[in-house]
């Protein structure tokens, strides 16, 4: 009842001897998530909250046989921190750090094409699994264990649509934050395609944003390829063409895509109903289970 | 962070792209005294960042001392789009054939830089890329090898550029490639790339676009940043205060955390009948004095009727908020514009402990809290 | 009756406008190659032996069809040349060049990890299937049609040996110079298994030298994999250890591997017999037959 | 092409390694006033390209003025596995705890660069190799993406340097692979790389071998090559020619086109009862000249009775080598040693005809070739 993480996962934290690589992995672990090891260089030998610290996620991964990374590394230094992720075993890296610079990303998405470890982020808050574990910054009791997947470009965002989820007793299965950066790891398609192939997770919801044409590519996918009934939500209806807002996702190229309207008007085409307001959101999904 | 055109010739030039001779100049002497030197004929260009200088008469092409006394009176102190003209570019004419565009970005749709040329330069290549999209070649980089040799002449000869250019015109794509790779270039253009009569190419134009997440590697562009900065005095103060801020026409203020959320608020207060006065980001984790910052900001802009703050803690944490919120309205004798605080999420309790709720109105739902503060702006313009 | 290429492979000669590359493309011709293009940057439009030369090679592969290059372009711009080539739709790009730097190579060598375009050489003299097309330097009148496939790391070496073969009436299925440098693309391996997918090949000639360990894993894949009688050649068994003979691959390293002694043993025990002497090559081939 | 020690401490400083004081000296005088800048403890190393230098009385450490005159007048001018001293380098001692191997060179199986490292550094990084491999850790690099900061601090980690000192050694191997990576190196090492009581390292020895086909990209480097060339006559003049040459023991000189074919020559050579004199290999498409040359090489070893030159046209033409062969017999007054010529494969039918051959003898096959020459070296020797 669950997609890519859940009780079992093994997590390493990357920077978790920094003020919020050791705050979050605190945060984590009491939500009931397995951190089994910290990775920071020059740190190997030492302990952070009763978990092992290695210099190397190599290391980690050998000695800890853990299967995920978290990564908490300043800007300047996440590139390479992902990039180590990427070159282990690990079957998933998840990148919370904003602000990693736009070609660090281009070449981690050159080497994503080469690897089988799944990225998600940078810039996003991680992933929960209601009940199981949380990867990331999610604040774990706005969260309810249940059947609703939810993907979502933007963090802050998904914690409102949750809330309004929540409050009226709709759980989750889990809930992805992609980011909201120019060039991300997993995106919209793969979380659906995941959320389609998982028998427990009876409805999606699906956050977007103003700016890129991922929306719209998610709608063309889930024409032809999602079953599971899906509720959308856009950001974005009022941001006037050519500004920038906030990050660098959120441009509005005023080309014909990448504007909210031409996003409402795909998911609709391809029968997702998109909520005015995250309250509208949840009636939707109400209707759909 | 856009460089001003003479800063963007500057760095192109040293990288050694051909470019004309030009000083910068911020009076008319300065101006007789630059094209003096340089020789006529020369063109003055208003040195600000908008989109369609020419048009707006912000660049003149002289020919002798007088036009340009006229020109650069006319143009310097002008109100162009919004911002003074405070320094103007004069540049050596050049007598151009054929005008081509060449261009390097980042596609984020396939993650890879893409390299652009075009025979239809010298005019507004978004027209073109959008009623002619075949006039303009792409060829896509993959960032671990960068750009290879062949494929700036594949670009070029692709294009149609005539074969006694192509290996100039390719060289400078190369350049501009490997500029924008090592300056971490968001967008680096020519436009035009001027073609001589006698088969030299020249750079008649520059924009450079640096990524703000790389300008920590970039030091030397971080330095032309202050002198690049906008004409807006909110958006001066907005890079003063690193917030994500973009000020807008209506009269509800909005703080929040998050694009995505903020964006969402901006869209709540449109739906409930208001009209949002700005974007304002504090980003993740934010402090008090972060918080203090951005509702000085917000109460800067006299528009505003009413500040709506909606917090939804991750990373952020309510207690912070609320602290920041209390410092900024506790200086004022008098709260200037009302302003309604909606808490949730991480440590929301504690933050509702502390904020004085004397200073400002609470609201349980983001809904009804856009609701409230649309309904104070409202009393406010009446 | 043949691998790789045939009289129906269409050709594009990089660099035809060259010394060699004019000259070579010309011999080509003679031979019966269907050379339809020719690229060089800057020379788009000329004509060279009637051929019409390109600017790029994908002018070339777009306005005439080729499926295959050959490359006579000088050293200082092989790699970008070679790079062109396997970036195109081509089955197979041939490297003439002597003198690729190395790192060059190991760029291109990633590439090729990347691409469908199969590369012979760099610093080979190519391959030709008798009778049919020649791609590079092989001097066409010492091959003869036939049934034995042959793959060498030496190109003069190759001609000795084929001229054995030939001497005693034993014609080529197709011969294959894969060239002498330390990185190169279609290896001893490649080349085995070609020919023992081709039902008109009944036995192989191998021609090795010391260096390197490609003999001896030819002769582990031939153990395992080739059912194609092989007889086997070794160069530098008189070589001594640590000194470098020509070309880069024939250094001894003496630590056990690469040396002539270790080649002829590992092919020996893959029941490839190995030749003292080119005469004794083609004896063995006459036995295998 | 391999640089001398001081060459390649050189480049490794300029790079940002840390490397001891050090200065070159051809004298005694030279030697002392290096000695007296620098201060003692110094160690006087000889700058020859061979193996084993301080075994072989080529490195000395000494103390004082006294000390250093002995050394240096017993180590300048010596003679070290065959080359002549002539010059020194005076360099600081470096009081270490520990030493370090850190390398990084092609792996051609992988055909890709490998980064080393290990703590068995000082000693015979090759016998470490072969007897407990596990001692060097190997790190393979995407020559597309370039070393990753954290490859190199795995390597060090994982080779268990210690934590106080892992730091800067990944810092040096990271600079390491960025020069060999930039200058084209085959093989650029670092044994030992000392580690001092402070926790400081440095770079006590400095191998750099750069690949010889990029040299023309590597104007620096080349310029270093004539100060790094070979202390032996014949393998000096091969330089020159630009001739694949190595100098064997016997007195069968060979010729030919092609390192596979000339190989086999030697082989032949040796199968008939033979010695090689030498390899050499005039390479692909060699004109008159430089067949020319190739006798004058061969001739100018002494041990040399016979010559056979055997030539398998491919690319070179056999016309081209009968010229050249013509020219440079018949420039003697009498032949010094007999010539048996082979020639094969392009145009060897023309070569036949021009091939003056009362100078030479002529055979149809390779084994008949090597036979006969075999046979006059017998007589030769006789």
């Amino acid at each position: 009842m669950s997609v890519l993480v859940d009780d079992d996962t093994r997590v390493v934290v990357q920077g978790i001897t920094g003020g919020e690589g050791e705050f979050h992995a605190g945060q984590m672990i009491e939500y009931g998530t397995n951190v089994v090891a910290g990775a920071v260089p020059g740190k190997g030998g030492q302990e952070v909250h009763g978990v092992p610290v290695y210099d190397t996620v190599d290391q980690a991964v050998r000695e800890e046989d853990a299967d995920a990374s978290v990564i908490f590394v300043p800007p300047a230094f996440a590139g390479d921190a992902i990039f180590e992720a990427l070159d282990t075993e690990l079957d998933l890296a998840v990148a919370i750090t904003e602000g990693v610079p736009t070609q660090d990303m281009a070449k981690v998405n050159k080497r994503l094409t080469e690897t089988d470890t799944r990225l998600l982020g940078p810039n996003c808050p991680g992933l929960i699994t209601p009940g199981e574990a949380k990867l990331g910054i999610l604040p774990g009791n706005i969260f309810a264990e249940g059947n609703v997947g939810l993907v979502s470009r933007s963090g802050t965002l998904t914690y409102q649509v949750v809330d309004n989820l929540t409050n009226r007793g709709i759980g989750q299965s889990t809930a992805i934050g992609i980011g909201g950066d120019p060039i991300i790891g997993t995106d919209f398609v793969d979380a659906l395609s995941l959320f389609e192939d998982d028998p427990e997770t009876e409805a999606i919801v699906m956050c977007g944003e103003i700016g890129g044409e991922d929306e719209e590519e998610a709608a063309a996918f889930i024409a032809d390829n999602v079953e599971t009934p899906v509720a959308g939500f856009i950001a974005g209806r009022t941001a006037p063409p050519g500004k920038r807002m906030g990050h660098a996702g959120a441009i509005v190229s005023g080309s014909g895509t990448g504007t909210a309207e031409s996003k409402i008007d795909a998911l609709n085409d391809a029968g997702v109903p998109v909520g005015d307001t995250p309250e509208e959101v949840a009636d939707h999904v109400e209707d759909l289970l | 962070m856009k460089l001003h055109e003479y800063q963007a010739k500057q760095v192109f030039a040293d990288a050694g792209i051909p470019t004309p001779p030009s000083q910068l100049a911020e009076d008319v002497d300065g101006v007789l005294s630059a094209a003096g030197e340089i020789g006529y004929p020369v063109a003055i260009k208003a040195q600000v960042q908008v989109g369609g200088r020419g048009k707006a008469g912000g660049i003149e092409l002289v020919s002798d001392d007088e036009e340009a006394r006229e020109a650069a009176d006319s143009i310097l102190g002008m109100d162009l789009k919004g911002i003074h003209v405070d320094r103007v570019l004069v540049e050596g004419a050049v007598d151009f054939v054929n005008e081509l565009y060449v261009g390097v970005t980042m596609d984020r749709g396939e993650g890879k830089p893409v390299a652009m040329v075009s025979t239809k330069g010298g005019v507004d290549i978004e027209a073109v890329a959008e009623e002619t999209p075949d006039a303009i070649v792409r060829e896509h980089v993959d960032p671990a090898f960068g750009m290879h040799p062949y494929q700036a002449r594949k670009a070029v000869y692709d294009a149609g550029v005539d074969r006694e250019v192509a290996r100039d015109v390719a060289s400078v794509l190369t350049t501009l490639y490997e500029l924008w790779d090592d300056r971490d270039g968001a967008d680096a253009e020519i436009n035009p790339l001027m073609v001589t009569d006698d088969d030299e190419v020249i750079a008649a134009d520059a924009v450079m676009n640096v990524d703000e997440d790389a300008l920590f590697r970039q030091p030397e562009i971080a330095e032309m940043q202050e002198e690049a900065a906008s004409g807006d005095e909110l958006e001066q103060k907005a890079d003063e205060y690193d917030f994500d801020y973009v000020r807008l026409e209506g009269d509800v203020g909005i703080i929040g955390n998050g694009a995505g959320l903020v964006m969402t608020t901006l869209d709540l207060v449109d739906h409930y009948g208001g009209e949002p006065a700005n974007f304002l980001d504090v980003g993740g984790g934010a402090k008090a004095e972060r918080i203090t910052n951005a509702l000085d900001m917000v109460f800067s802009d006299d528009n505003v009727e009413s500040v709506v703050f909606n917090i939804f803690g991750g990373i952020t944490r309510g207690d912070e908020v609320a602290r920041g919120i209390n410092e900024a309205l506790e200086a004022f004798d008098e709260i200037p514009k009302p302003v309604v605080v909606r808490l949730a999420g991480t440590n929301w309790e504690e933050g509702m402990e502390i904020l004085n709720e004397d200073l400002v109105t609470v609201e349980g739902t983001l809904e009804s809290a856009v609701q409230r503060a649309v309904e104070y702006a409202e009393e406010g313009q009446a």
